[in-house]
This record gives C-alpha cells, sequence and structure tokens, in this order.
C-alpha cells in the first residue's frame, strides 16, 4: 500500500496534463499539424489516473440501494438487516438528509435519495447510501435492505404518458415541455406541392456507453468546509453547483478534481456518484469511493431520447422543396435531464440542411418511468437526420432524381434562412461536402 | 490463502481470497490500475492482462487460478520515457483518444504481434475483437498495430546486424 | 446539513462481509471427486471460470465453497486412443481452434471453437465448462452433437458414459448427478472421407453470443453419404440434433439431395424462441438458408 | 447471396448551446520563470483532445514548440467555468478564449520587450521563446526571463480571454435572428453488402466529406470522424436498449452491442477547409455531426441493397430477414 501513499498526494494535482510532445520538431507552425496528443503519454503507459483508480487508506464504499419497481410509492424501507453486516459504517436513508435539495440539469426534478410517501419513478431512483469497509460488506448490506412499495401503473410509452386519465409521473404532469416552429404558409404550400410524403419514424434508447463507468472518491476537509470529490463531469463548474446547492453548500464548499475521463458522449453530464459520495464523506468522516457496474451505469444514468418523428415534407415538380411539417415526440423518461433541450433541437433541425420557406412543427418531451433519457453526441439531431434523409431519398426517387443532385438543388448557402428563421451569414459550405464525398466515393448516381 | 506469481517480471507473494478477482488484485493489492474494469463479464476487454502469454480477462481469473502464473500487464511494457515500439505507435497513430481501452488494446496488440510479426489488417482486426472501444472507431488502433509491425521489425533486423 | 453518522465508531472492525469457507485446489482427479462427493451441489466448480465469474457478477463473496479444477493438467491433454479422440474437459477452446488434430479430423469443432467470444474468453474457457454450462447458445456444442461425441462423467464411486445427444435435458441443464464431474470428451474417428462446414450466426461478427449455430457433419463412402450429423444451437431449450434430416440425406449422394427441401425440414423440426438477440421467425428463416449454405459449403470443399 | 447497397446523407449541427443560453469559456495563460506555460481551462477532455487542441493554438499565437505548455484543467478551485464538454462547442468556445488570451499575451510580450529594448514593437522580433531587436538576434531576453522581469515590475505575465457570443432565445414560433453560432455541415455515403441468408450488414467503405471551417488538427479530426460514424452505425444496426414494462432487459456488454475492431468499415475522409467561421482560426467544432449521418446513410444503404426502408431504428437482423422475406412473397403474388 505504500505505492498508493505516495500517489495520494499527487492527486491533487494529477489533473495537470504536461505537454511532451513535439520534442525536437523545428516546424513554427502547430495550428492545422498532426501534433501528437498530450494526453498520450500518459494514457499508453497506464499511468492515467481514472476516478476508480484512486485510493486513500482509510477508504471506504459506498453502494446505492436502488428502486424495486420503476413506478411505486415507497411505503417502508427497513435497513436494521443490512446494520447488522460486519463491516457496515453507515446506511444513509432520506430520513438522515431531510434538508437536501433535488437536483437536475436544468429542471430540479431528481431526488437525492426517496423517502417513505415519495414515488420512485424508475429502476435508478435511489433508495439508500450503504458505506462499508470492504466492497462485499457494501454489496451484501445493499442486499439485505427490505422495502415495501405499492406500485402504480408503469408508463412505458410518451403517448399513454400524454393522455387524459394517465396518472401523473411528477406534479406538473408529464408533458415536460413543449416546442413550436412556424414559417411560412404550410397548408397551402402543400396544395400546391406536386408531390407530398409523409412517414412516421422511431428511434431506440441508446447507451453512451463511454469504456469507464461512473465513479468517483469523495474526502470531506472538516477544517475548510470543503468536501473534495473526484469523479467525471463534462461540466465541472455547473455540477459543482448542482451538487452544492443540492447540500446547501456554497458553491466554494464543492471541489471538484477531474481525473482523467474514461469517455463521456453525454452521459457524464448529469450528476451521477457526486452528491451521493459528498454526503457520504461528510458523514463519516472517512474517504468514500463509489462505482458503478455496467448495469447499474446502464439503468441508472441517462439514454439517447428515443423519438418518434412524423415528417411530412412537400416538392415541386422541379425537385424543390415547398413545405415540411413535423412532429418530435421524445421519451425522456423519469427525469427532464437534457430533455427540454434535446427534442426541440432535433425539431430545429428537422428539415435538414435544405431550403424550405415553409415550415411547421411540434415538439414535446414526455415522461415516462423508463430510464430518462438525457445527452448524447447528437443530441436529438442524430434522431431527426435518420428521418429527414430517408425523407430526401424517398422523395428523390418519386421525382426519379439523383439522390445526391436532388440535395443539391436544396442544399443551403450562403444567406439561405434555418427553420428558425437564422440567416446563415458565414461558413455555409455544404454542398461542397456533397460534391467532395460524391469525388471521393464515385458516385455515379441513384439506385441501379 | 497464499499465492505466489510473476508480475511485469517480479516475483510476488500476496495473500488473497477466492472473491478476489486478478483485476482487483492487480489494481488495488499491487497498485496496477493501467488494467481497467469496464464491464466485469469478460465483455469490453478494458481488464486485459497476458498471462502465460495468453490475452486473458482479468475480471474472469479468481486470484487462486493465478498462483504461479505469469503475468504482464501495460505497466511492464515501457515507461514514458522509454515506450515499447507498441505504445509509441498507438501515441503516433493517434490512437489514443479517452484512453481507457487502450491498455488492452496495446496488450492485444502485442500478443498478435508476438505471435504474427506481418499481420494482415484482418489478422490485426481480428486479434483486437475482444477489445472494445467507444472513441476511436478502431481505425487508428488498427493503424498503430500495423505501424508497431513495422516498427519491430526494424528493430528486429537492426539487432541483428 | 449534513450531520455525522451516528455508527460512525461503534462499527470500525475490519472484516469483510464475505461468506466464503473452503477454497479446494485438488492436485489429482481424485480428490476432486472425493471434494465433489463430499459437497455435492453446496460447491462451485471452477474450471476457466468465464461462466462461473460471470454468473456470479457482484456475487463473488456469496460462493461458500469452492472446487478449482485449474491444477488437474491430466484433464488438458488431447490425444487419440483406440480409434477415438479424447479431449479432456480442462481443454481451452484456443487449445482446440491451435491443436492440428483437431484441425484435421474434426474442423469443424476448431472452427467452432474460433468463433467463442473472444482472444480473452478462448483463452480461458473450456470445453467442459461450455458442455457442463449446457446453455443452448453453446458454441461447441453443435458440433460435438455432429461428431456424435459422448462425455464421460465420473464420480468417486463410479463412471460413466453418456452421449451428448442424451446430455442435455434442458437451458443451462444436464443429466449430471451432484457428485460428478465431467472429465473427457470422446468423440469417434472414422476412416471414411468426412466433410463439414460450421455456421455462426449473431448480431455482430466477433464477442457475440449466438442468435444461431448449424453444424453438419458428413460421412461419405465414395460419393454415398452413410453418416450425417446435423446439429444447431439456440434454436431450442437445448442445443438439438436433427436426427430426422439426418436420414433423409443418408444413402444419397450430395448431387442427389435438395438443399432448399432439406433447409425447409431443418426450419420445421427447430423450436426457437424470440429474445432480444433474434425472433423466432428469424431464426427459423435463417436455419433454412443457412442449411442450403453449409450443404453448398461442403460440396464445394468435396470439389 | 450478398447484396451490395450505397447510400447516402448530408446532415447539420448548431453548435454550442445556442438558443439564448448564457455561452461562455474563460481561459487564462501564464508564462512562468521555470520554462513552463501553463494554460487553465475547466474544458473537460472526455479523450476527444481539447487539451492538445488548446496548446496548438497557444503554440500558434506565442510561436513557441508546445514541448513548454502545460494545461491545468478540471478542478473548480483553480479554473473558471468553461462551459460544457458538449453541443460541440470547445474548440470553438475554449479554442477562441485561449487564443485570445494567447494574444493578450503576445502583445504583452511586445509591451514588455519594448520596454526592455527602448524600441518600437516593429522593429522587435519574437519567437522560439525569444524576444530580440531584428538587428541583433543574439542579443535575446527568453519568455523566461521575461516572466521574471516582469514580476520584478510586480505584475506576472500571465493574460486571461474569455469568448461569449451572443444567440437569442426563439419566439413562441421557434424564430430568432441567430439560434446557434454557426453550423458544421457533413455528407457521408456508405458502401454496404446484406447477407440475405441471415440479415446482416457487412460495412464496407465510408466516405465522408466535413465542412469544419479549419482542422487545428487533421488526426484528431479523422479520430472524430471515425469514431462517431462508428457510434452512427452501431445507432444504425445494432443498439438498443431494451426497456420493457419500466426495466432494461439487457442491462450489460453481453447483449447491449456495439461494433467491434471487426466490424468496421474502411474509411475514406476530405475535410473542406474554408477558414472562414468565427472560431480559432476559422474552426468549427465537429464533435457530434460526424456521428449523425451514419444512420441514415446506412438506411439509404440498405434501401439501396434490398429495395426496403426502415423506419424504425436499429435496422437489426431479424428486421430485414423478416423484410426480404416478405418483399419475396409480394413479388411471387
Amino acid at each position: 500500500m505504500t505505492d498508493q501513499n505516495k500517489r495520494i498526494k499527487d492527486y491533487f494535482c494529477k489533473h495537470t496534463t504536461r505537454c511532451t510532445i513535439e520534442g525536437v520538431k523545428k516546424s513554427k507552425r502547430f495550428v492545422g499539424h498532426d501534433v501528437l496528443k498530450a494526453d498520450a503519454w500518459d494514457k499508453v503507459t497506464g499511468e492515467a489516473v481514472y476516478p476508480d483508480d484512486i485510493f486513500f487508506d482509510d477508504l471506504l464504499y459506498v453502494k446505492i440501494k436502488r428502486a424495486v419497481h420503476p413506478h411505486a410509492i415507497l411505503k417502508d424501507i427497513d435497513i436494521s438487516q443490512a446494520k447488522k453486516v460486519n463491516g457496515v459504517v453507515d446506511i444513509v436513508i432520506a430520513e438522515d438528509i431531510p434538508d437536501v435539495r433535488q437536483f437536475g440539469l436544468i429542471i430540479r426534478d431528481q431526488p437525492v435519495l426517496i423517502a417513505p410517501g415519495e414515488k420512485m419513478r424508475y429502476m435508478g431512483d435511489p433508495l439508500a447510501i450503504v458505506v462499508a469497509e470492504t466492497k462485499e460488506a457494501a454489496k451484501k448490506a445493499r442486499d439485505l435492505i427490505k422495502v415495501k412499495v405499492e406500485e402504480l401503473e408503469v408508463i412505458t410509452d410518451p403517448f399513454r404518458a400524454m393522455e387524459d386519465d394517465a396518472p401523473d409521473i411528477h406534479p406538473d404532469g408529464n408533458i415536460v415541455i413543449t416546442h413550436h416552429l412556424n414559417r411560412g404558409d404550410v397548408d397551402e404550400a402543400f396544395k400546391n406541392s406536386a408531390i407530398v410524403e409523409e412517414n412516421r419514424y422511431q428511434t431506440q434508447f441508446i447507451d453512451q456507453l463511454p469504456m469507464q463507468n461512473e465513479a468517483g472518491v469523495a474526502l470531506y476537509d472538516e477544517r475548510r468546509g470543503v468536501v473534495n470529490i473526484w469523479a467525471a463531469t463534462q461540466w465541472l463548474h455547473d455540477t459543482q453547483a448542482d451538487v452544492a446547492q443540492s447540500l446547501r453548500l456554497s458553491k466554494d464548499q464543492i471541489r471538484i478534481i477531474q481525473p482523467t475521463i474514461g469517455g463521456a458522449f453525454g452521459k457524464k453530464e448529469d450528476v451521477s456518484v457526486h452528491i451521493h459520495l459528498a454526503i457520504a464523506a461528510m458523514r463519516t468522516g472517512r474517504p468514500v469511493k463509489l462505482c458503478f457496474t455496467r448495469e447499474e451505469s446502464m439503468i441508472t444514468q441517462s439514454k439517447r431520447h428515443p423519438i418518434t418523428i412524423i415528417n411530412k415534407t412537400g416538392v415541386d415538380r422541379d425537385g424543390y422543396l415547398t413545405a415540411w411539417e413535423t412532429k418530435f415526440i421524445g421519451d425522456t423518461g423519469a427525469y427532464a435531464s437534457s430533455g427540454p433541450a434535446v427534442v426541440h433541437k432535433g425539431m430545429y433541425h428537422a428539415t435538414g440542411p435544405y431550403n424550405c420557406p415553409n415550415l411547421r412543427g411540434v415538439s414535446h418531451a414526455v415522461y415516462t418511468n423508463n430510464t430518462y433519457a438525457g445527452a448524447m453526441r447528437g443530441f436529438g439531431t442524430a434522431q431527426g437526420a435518420f428521418a429527414y434523409e430517408q425523407q430526401m431519398d424517398i422523395l428523390a426517387e418519386k421525382l426519379s432524381i439523383d439522390p445526391a443532385e436532388f440535395r443539391l438543388k436544396n442544399i443551403y448557402q450562403k444567406d439561405s434562412i434555418t427553420p428558425n428563421g437564422q440567416q446563415l451569414t458565414h461558413s455555409v459550405n455544404a454542398e461542397e461536402t456533397i460534391k467532395r464525398v460524391m469525388e471521393l466515393s464515385d458516385w455515379k448516381g441513384g439506385r441501379k | 490463502m497464499q499465492i505466489t506469481f510473476t508480475v511485469n517480471g517480479e516475483e510476488r507473494e500476496l495473500e488473497v481470497t477466492p472473491y478476489t478477482r486478478l483485476l482487483d488484485l492487480l489494481r488495488e493489492d499491487l497498485g496496477l490500475t493501467g488494467v481497467k474494469e469496464g464491464c466485469g463479464k469478460g465483455e469490453c476487454g478494458a481488464c486485459t492482462v497476458i498471462m502465460n502469454g495468453e490475452l486473458t480477462a482479468s475480471c474472469l481469473v479468481p486470484a487462486p487460478q493465478a498462483d504461479q502464473a505469469e503475468i504482464l500487464t501495460v505497466e511492464g511494457l515501457g515507461t514514458r520515457d522509454d515506450l515499447h515500439p507498441i505504445q509509441e505507435s498507438f501515441v503516433e497513430a493517434g490512437a489514443v483518444q479517452c484512453g481507457y481501452c487502450i491498455p488492452g488494446m496495446i496488450l492485444a496488440g502485442k500478443r498478435l504481434l508476438d505471435e504474427n510479426p506481418e499481420p494482415t489488417e484482418k489478422e490485426v482486426r481480428y486479434g483486437l475483437s475482444g477489445n472494445i472501444c467507444r472513441c476511436t472507431g478502431y481505425a487508428k488502433i488498427i493503424d498503430a498495430v500495423m505501424l508497431a509491425a513495422d516498427k519491430l521489425a526494424v528493430e528486429g533486423s537492426d539487432s541483428s546486424d | 446539513m449534513i450531520r455525522k453518522s451516528p455508527m460512525k465508531q461503534e462499527n470500525r472492525q475490519m472484516i469483510s462481509g464475505a461468506d466464503f469457507e473452503q477454497y479446494f485446489q485438488p492436485q489429482s482427479l481424485e480428490k476432486a471427486l472425493e471434494i465433489k462427493a463430499e459437497y455435492e451441489d453446496q460447491i462451485e466448480v471452477a474450471a476457466g471460470t468465464t461462466d462461473l465469474l460471470v454468473a456470479n457478477y457482484e456475487k463473488l463473496h456469496q460462493i461458500k465453497n469452492w472446487l478449482d479444477l485449474d491444477k488437474l493438467s491430466e484433464l488438458r491433454q488431447i490425444e487419440v486412443k483406440d480409434n477415438n479422440l479424447y479431449i479432456g474437459a480442462m481443454a481451452t477452446h484456443l487449445q482446440l481452434m491451435k491443436s492440428d488434430l483437431i484441425k484435421e479430423k474434426f474442423p469443424v469443432l476448431a472452427a467452432a471453437a474460433e468463433d467463442v467470444g473472444s482472444p480473452q474468453i478462448r483463452s480461458r474457457g473450456t470445453i467442459g465448462g461450455n458442455i457442463c454450462t449446457s446453455s443452448p447458445a453453446g458454441d461447441l456444442l453443435a458440433p460435438l452433437l455432429s461428431y456424435q461425441a459422448s462425455f464421460k462423467l465420473q464420480s468417486a464411486e463410479a463412471e460413466r458414459i453418456v452421449e451428448a445427444e442424451e446430455f442435455f435435458t434442458g437451458p443451462k441443464r444436464n443429466l449430471m448427478e451432484a457428485d460428478e464431474l465431467l472429465t473427457e470428451i470422446i468423440i469417434p474417428l472414422t476412416e471414411n472421407k468426412r466433410e463439414g462446414a460450421w455456421v455462426k450466426v449473431g448480431r455482430r461478427k466477433a464477442l457475440v453470443i449466438s442468435t444461431l449455430t448449424l453444424s453438419v457433419v458428413l460421412e461419405f463412402e465414395a460419393e454415398q453419404i452413410v453418416k450425417a450429423g446435423v446439429a444447431m444451437g439456440s434454436v431450442a431449450p437445448t442445443p438439438i440434433r436433427l436426427g430426422e434430416v439426418e436420414e433423409m440425406m443418408l444413402g444419397n449422394t450430395l448431387a442427389e439431395l435438395d438443399y432448399k427441401k432439406l433447409g425447409q425440414e431443418v426450419k420445421a423440426r427447430i423450436n426457437p424462441i424470440d429474445d432480444l438477440r433474434g425472433t423466432k421467425e428469424y431464426r427459423e428463416d435463417v436455419a433454412a438458408d443457412v442449411m442450403v449454405r453449409a450443404l453448398n459449403e461442403i460440396e464445394r470443399k468435396r470439389g | 447471396m450478398k447484396k451490395f447497397g450505397r447510400g447516402l446523407a448530408t446532415i447539420m449541427f448548431g453548435f454550442g448551446y445556442g438558443e439564448g443560453f448564457p455561452d461562455h469559456s474563460i481561459a487564462s495563460i501564464e508564462i512562468k520563470e521555470d520554462e513552463r506555460i501553463v494554460i487553465r481551462t475547466a474544458a473537460a477532455d472526455v479523450g476527444q483532445g481539447v487539451i492538445t487542441t488548446v496548446i496548438q493554438i497557444a503554440a500558434e499565437i506565442l510561436r513557441i514548440n508546445p514541448n513548454y505548455f502545460e494545461v491545468v484543467q478540471g478542478d473548480t478551485h483553480k479554473t473558471k467555468n468553461s462551459g460544457s464538454t458538449s453541443a460541440t462547442r470547445q474548440t470553438y468556445f475554449t479554442g477562441n478564449a485561449v487564443k485570445k488570451a494567447a494574444e493578450d499575451l503576445l502583445a504583452n510580450l511586445y509591451h514588455y520587450g519594448s520596454l526592455e529594448f527602448r524600441s518600437n514593437h516593429p522593429e522587435i522580433a519574437i519567437e522560439d521563446g525569444k524576444i530580440y531587436m531584428y538587428d541583433d538576434p543574439d542579443d535575446y531576453i527568453s519568455y523566461w526571463e521575461m516572466a521574471e522581469r516582469v514580476r520584478e515590475r510586480g505584475k506576472k505575465l500571465e493574460a486571461e480571454g474569455s469568448f461569449f457570443p451572443v444567440t437569442y432565445s426563439p419566439d413562441q414560433n421557434g424564430q430568432a435572428d441567430k439560434v446557434y453560432v454557426a453550423y458544421t455541415f457533413l455528407s457521408q455515403v456508405i458502401d454496404i453488402e446484406i447477407d440475405t441468408d441471415t440479415g446482416t450488414i457487412d460495412l464496407l467503405d465510408v466516405y465522408t466529406a466535413v465542412d469544419l471551417g479549419k482542422a487545428i488538427n487533421p488526426k484528431n479530426v479523422e479520430g472524430q470522424i471515425e469514431g462517431g460514424t462508428v457510434q452512427g452505425l452501431g445507432m444504425g444496426m445494432m443498439e438498443d436498449q431494451v426497456i420493457r414494462n419500466g426495466k432494461t432487459l439487457n442491462a450489460g456488454m453481453t447483449d447491449y452491442l456495439v461494433p467491434t475492431s471487426v466490424d468496421i468499415p474502411k474509411f475514406k475522409h476530405y475535410l473542406v477547409e474554408e477558414e472562414d467561421s468565427e472560431g480559432p482560426f476559422g474552426a468549427k467544432g465537429v464533435g457530434e455531426p460526424t456521428l449523425i449521418a451514419a444512420a441514415p446513410a446506412l438506411a439509404n444503404a440498405v434501401y439501396d441493397a434490398i429495395g426496403v426502408r426502415f423506419f424504425d431504428l436499429p435496422i437489426s437482423p431479424s428486421k430485414i430477414k423478416k423484410a426480404l422475406k416478405e418483399k419475396e412473397k409480394e413479388e411471387n403474388s
């Protein structure tokens, strides 16, 4: 363990990446050149410290007892058996932390722990924080926690969630947010279109699956009143604020230090281990560690939104888009997370990079009892592209035009107007990307 | 129970329990945190080590089965100032993004090149097929292993001179 | 405010919370069988542990008794005796795929071993483990059925030989008794020319549990098929051998077979389910088509 | 039988948070006496390479080898807000903040240099960590020495830069003058083969052209294209977290599948570099756009191969096989 002691000191500065890259290279230009990655040396030698690589002597291990049903009222939680497991140091339930507030990226709708009388809304909801001397003791105690619940209707589908008689998952109803897009006269334009094509698209839940699961270590510096948290986040200061407000501390009392981050892709925007670690560290006065398993990570943390997209697209005889009507209904699961931004960002990109003067759209982000959906690379627009780019191919075929030609006819140019009415004043080289990819792939036209 | 094994050329004697995985033993008892846990079920390759000459998922080895074994982790390959040619290739090919899969990838690449010093691209792909990477799309990692093959070939011919 | 835990002091003893009692690592088969006889189903058998540690992930500390066969090098042999191939139960997938003997005499088994999981799994996972786990998706199982393998089950008191076909009784179930260990896999050799084909279908190209496997092994005297082994995995509660389809092929030459019809016969005799890896309908349709593919491959190999 | 198919998709992505959301990054750079140049930013490097990007930008402006740089990142108590590593924004936002800080620092090197050499700015040369008069390169002051002299003046050789462009919140019709700071465009052609026996897709080649303004580090951009595309292809053909009645049936990597090294296609890239964006050196972000075209291009390629459109993701072997059967029935009747 002496190796570890030696390293503990380094963790306060391990977030520093020393650039050893260019060595003897004499070039005076660096932008536009393949400068080797500054962090690669640490990563190819195994020296890079990721959150779960941090150890302290006297370290305690944390496990979280999670929901037993996707939608149920917690009636009773019994930790008496769990407390008897040798090596258990603390088991925290909601009544132990009455002042702690809900957290969340955009809407603070996520509870830190579910209290009796409150609802669990998906399988990842936390019921208790178990802290023990060993991982095994923590796991054993977690599995001995007994829970009684009153089961409610499980809402699995946003369309069911939007029905009048569906139970409310959150007090303000199941539609988190609605956005609209309106430009020009869509109805008139459809009437004058040569072809109108309407299709319904459906995307799926996707896990960002960064190779490193959520993990972290925390240590409470009682003298200064500062909780040090070593854990990944994509937005350091926002996570700091979210944790601080939840624990009713000042921002300065939460210090987050990023170890090396083992991938994120949107999954590490939300709070994961941070608040529970802070609570465990403050209550025990000892360093604490919490690492999610892959299963826990998949069940508990955010997903890519499944979005139902209904696209109705009109085109004139010459192959120019005339009108586009779209609906985006996104399943944001049990909590809002980035959902209130994701679904309509998808809609704002509903037409792809194509000129279309008449446009109507509506988007809803809807609560269900599924694992909550949040940010993932593409942020609603990946789902949208699956729909709009198939619309384009379908229309091209009906018009008997090469799909690349059809795109070139409609592609944005400088001064084109986006669905939001934004005039594109600079850096609009979409047409060139089509021409270049045609060249690169030796494109010879459409379907054989 | 007591086990004796060789890690990165150094003989170690350790007290273990059967529910300790080789992964935990290496990371927690020996501080070799270049061995990573990505799934705990042999489905991702992040915990790959070379055990008795073969690629092994250290998350699927109970510690007592490591008794008498010879184990190589990424820490045993090269250091920051003296990289092994395959580590160097990963740096130069731009194969490293988040880096979490990289120690396992490097060992998979090394095992492949030990057996097959002049692999085809297809053979490299199969050699790395037990290691999941979510960042790079594998292309630059495959490049890195091909580059390492070239470097090792040159090195080999130099030393035989 | 977060208050300090009242439990903090009283519980500071260093203790694991683990339930483990015994770990046996016998040096001889005889000793292993004794231990198995004593503990019966109260002990977990550890071979390559690629299934055991997955099944017990996060619960390893709850395994009370371990019987580790790792030191039984006698169970890692691959050899020919009396016109039979004997494979020790502890032989790994890697051993199988690299064995010249198996590549030459039982190429379908070698090919299946090469398709198991990943290099990391193949170096540790054993043929005995694959058999004893008895998953309908176990990659070696269909080839073992089509080569008409049998398994030697030993207890401290007795031993018996069981045909592979009879061994599997349900998903992850087999007819091993609690005091028995699988020690050897026996596959008959033949003087006849034998040709086979292996098909593994999965949702990606590596590191994947099979959606369906097919193993076809035909034995020829001149051009005539005199023996046939057609077996599949992941299309029924156990890996299955399709005896009726084999019957239809016997006595014929390849040229006399209607491949497409045989595909339909295969499809009619399997009973797959819908699961995450594929639908029932998918497995049925693919089974028919890959049977045709397998027969074409055999025809091509025979030139 | 194998059936070849080719599909095209073109996408756009408005990056940055946009929509009037306060979106900014703050960074600082300090030249130290001990031959280090320290960049401080809270921008999270999740593997994409922002550390390297900001070093390249600062090295370019400050005319000194990247070797001297050290990046302090990811500590709430040592850095100021850089915004999130999301929305494809770090190269553009933190890149600009670092560039501004570096420019401020360079200007101050000239300022203090002109004081030391008692000369005008145009007479001073700055390169390779040295400040000197054009007519006497041997009589130079190193950056490190200058840091010391500036300290003696009671100041630090340090600068902070921020980037805080304006966007506007859309009205109830979704309309505003500037909703996103800029858009990245990307076109991709994907070639596949479908095995009609098994309904599985073989990925052959992927061709990509991306309008990214300027590649600060072309190799890292390629890494983004390859990684993003493979994630997009995973979305297109295999990834699916199955949640039934609120419970995930495939939690874990045994049955939640992402592509392996044997599943991926070969790549060819073209970078459209007009250097016409307001990002550093004309750069735009590429992180997210590299994922987006893959699934639709794949869907279009599947249609090209077998004449069936799929409106649900992922396009799994089960769905393809069923569609092939139905199509065959249709054609026979």
